[in-house]
């Protein structure tokens, strides 16, 4: 097949597709007119039912919390995945590495430790990081955020040490048992709370707290702990994924330095 | 009344001295000319949109959560731009010490000598 | 269409400059546009939220001040070293 | 707000274009940083917080630092093989 075939032919599959997606945007229901019936009744019933602000995060861990268990448990199983397609396989622990140690020594190619500056800033931001993202996961049910954006942010704080050129510390920090621990207890501590709906005749993953006041960071019920459960799986999770890719990456260039 | 005028007049400010700081990034050639206008607009203009915020709310969340901004932005942004000039150096010289040719009054000489 | 909402529209725009520029050159350069898109995203945040009377969603801009930076460094971090 | 809408959306279009047409991979991870920006910026200006915030954190470390360890990888493993190939050329010579 050569060039001016392929062109051709990717021309004719271009048209074709292009007719259908012009076909298909003609019946999408026109820009922000909403004609589903369940966002509506969302938006009236969720504050008086379940005194909680942030609609959305009322859908995914209320109204559809068995739909999130399934996507955690998709999150969940990537992870393991990923880890277990980088693990090291052990012929190449001991392998020697003093030829790459010498060409990073190379003119040009010495690896500089980050200045002062940053490093004092760099930690210095871990702190404020580490709250703001307590601080979005334990008000999901009230602002825009909840356990995986939270999550995500608590998980950027070991990032930040490594980026201050302190891999011993992110790796003290992070030690590898027990981020995985983390995240295993993540996944398990949502699992568990779907049942107490259970044990008390209800469905699974039902309502058994207290609602207390909309607006309050007590309220809303079960939404609280199972953000606490899924932030603590998301960070965990991308640790754990950020952990073996510099292992994998990067472990055997910072042999000469330490 | 006269605090929409002030407002609307500190928006404008803030908006004005970013437009202007964004354009210079495109204007202006070298790279280390280039990294020298982020600080008016994380100074200046945050400032600026910080006190519209507070004209407008008072006292509030918002305001609490625009002088964190600040904060974090003017703390930040000068570290952050000396770690990219230093990324510059280190890709064009090798290292990002001064070079023996260049005479920076103050800076220590050659790649050899510590900081 | 309140002040918050037009100055929001022009800022908008402030962002056509810093695309071409990240769009254009050498990685370095183009790092430099992307720390200020940051900058300027963050701002037009906290615009769009007062535009919006939305206080909670100050958290936005905020979280975007905080990982501008951590963005920022990595790509300085790996320029400088690895790549 | 429909300057806005509009704006951002023909922005989205434009950028995911400049990305795909960016040929070196570096300049590509900062190119899609920008990207997720805008990206970010569409979904807070279509109403869509939640989304918004998960975008912004996403983007802005996690993502571009999964990138440039891949491709300091992959950079490692073909100064590797080139180094490798050289010795052995060499002791093919002798």
């Amino acid at each position: 097949m050569n060039r001016r075939v392929r062109r051709w032919f990717f021309l004719i599959c271009a048209c074709a597709i292009f007719g259908l997606f012009v076909s298909a945007v003609r019946q999408m229901p026109t820009f922000g007119h909403y004609r589903g019936p369940y966002g509506d009744i969302l938006n009236r019933e969720t504050v008086y039912e379940r005194h909680i602000t942030d609609v959305v995060t009322a859908v995914n861990f209320d109204w559809r919390g068995i739909d999130t268990l399934g996507e955690e448990s998709i999150l969940f199983l990537s992870v393991i995945g990923t880890l277990v397609l980088l693990r090291k396989p052990s012929s190449e622990v001991n392998d020697s590495h003093d030829e790459n140690d010498t060409a990073d020594k190379r003119k040009g190619r010495e690896i500089p430790l980050p200045s002062a500056a940053t490093r004092v800033a760099t930690l210095g931001l871990v702190g404020p990081l580490v709250v703001f993202g307590l601080y979005i996961v334990a008000h999901g049910h009230l602002t825009p955020g909840g356990g995986f954006q939270g999550g995500v942010i608590l998980a950027t704080a070991p990032l930040l040490v490594y980026l201050a050129g302190d891999l011993k510390s992110f790796k003290r920090i992070a030690n590898h048992e027990t981020v995985q621990i983390g995240e295993a207890l993540g996944l398990l501590g949502f699992l568990i709370l779907g049942l107490p709906g259970m044990i008390r005749g209800g469905a699974y993953l039902r309502n058994v707290l207290p609602l207390g006041t909309s607006g309050h960071v007590f309220s809303g019920g079960m939404i609280a702990p199972i953000n606490v459960c899924t932030g603590v799986a998301v960070s965990a999770g991308l640790v754990a994924v950020t952990y073996v890719f510099l292992e994998h990456t990067l472990e055997t260039r910072l042999r000469g330095r330490r | 009344m006269v605090a929409n005028i002030a407002i609307a007049v500190l928006l404008a400010l803030c908006v004005l001295s970013t437009a202007i700081c964004c354009l210079a990034l495109i204007l202006v050639k070298d790279v280390f000319n280039r990294m020298h206008y982020l600080a008016p607009v994380t100074s200046f203009s945050v400032l600026a949109l910080l006190a519209a915020v507070a004209l407008q709310n008072g006292w509030s969340q918002g305001t609490i959560k625009t002088i964190l901004i600040l904060l974090v932005l003017f703390l930040v942004n000068a570290v952050l731009t000396h770690a990219t000039a230093r990324a510059a150096r280190v890709r064009q010289f090798g290292h990002w010490l001064p070079h023996p040719k260049e005479h920076i009054l103050g800076a220590p000489h050659g790649p050899s000598s510590q900081l | 269409m309140n002040a918050w909402l037009m100055g929001a529209d022009v800022l908008l725009f402030t962002l056509v400059p810093c695309g071409i520029a990240v769009f254009r050159g050498n990685a370095i350069e183009r790092l430099v546009a992307l720390e200020m898109a940051g900058i300027v995203q963050t701002i037009l945040l906290v615009f769009l939220a007062e535009a919006f009377h939305r206080p909670s969603t100050y958290d936005l801009a905020l979280a975007m001040a905080l990982l501008t930076f951590g963005g920022g460094l990595v790509f300085a971090r790996f320029l400088e070293r690895w790549l | 707000m429909l300057v806005l809408q509009a704006t951002i959306l023909i922005f989205v279009a434009i950028t995911a274009t400049a990305v795909v047409f960016t040929r070196q991979p570096v300049r590509q991870v900062v190119g899609l940083s920008f990207y997720g920006i805008i990206l970010g910026l569409l979904f807070f200006i279509l109403q869509a917080p939640d989304v918004a915030l998960s975008q912004i954190t996403i983007g802005a470390v996690a993502l571009p630092l999964m990138f440039m360890l891949s491709l300091a990888k992959i950079r490692r493993d073909a100064e590797e093989r080139k180094r490798r190939e050289e010795s052995e050329h060499r002791r093919e010579a002798a």
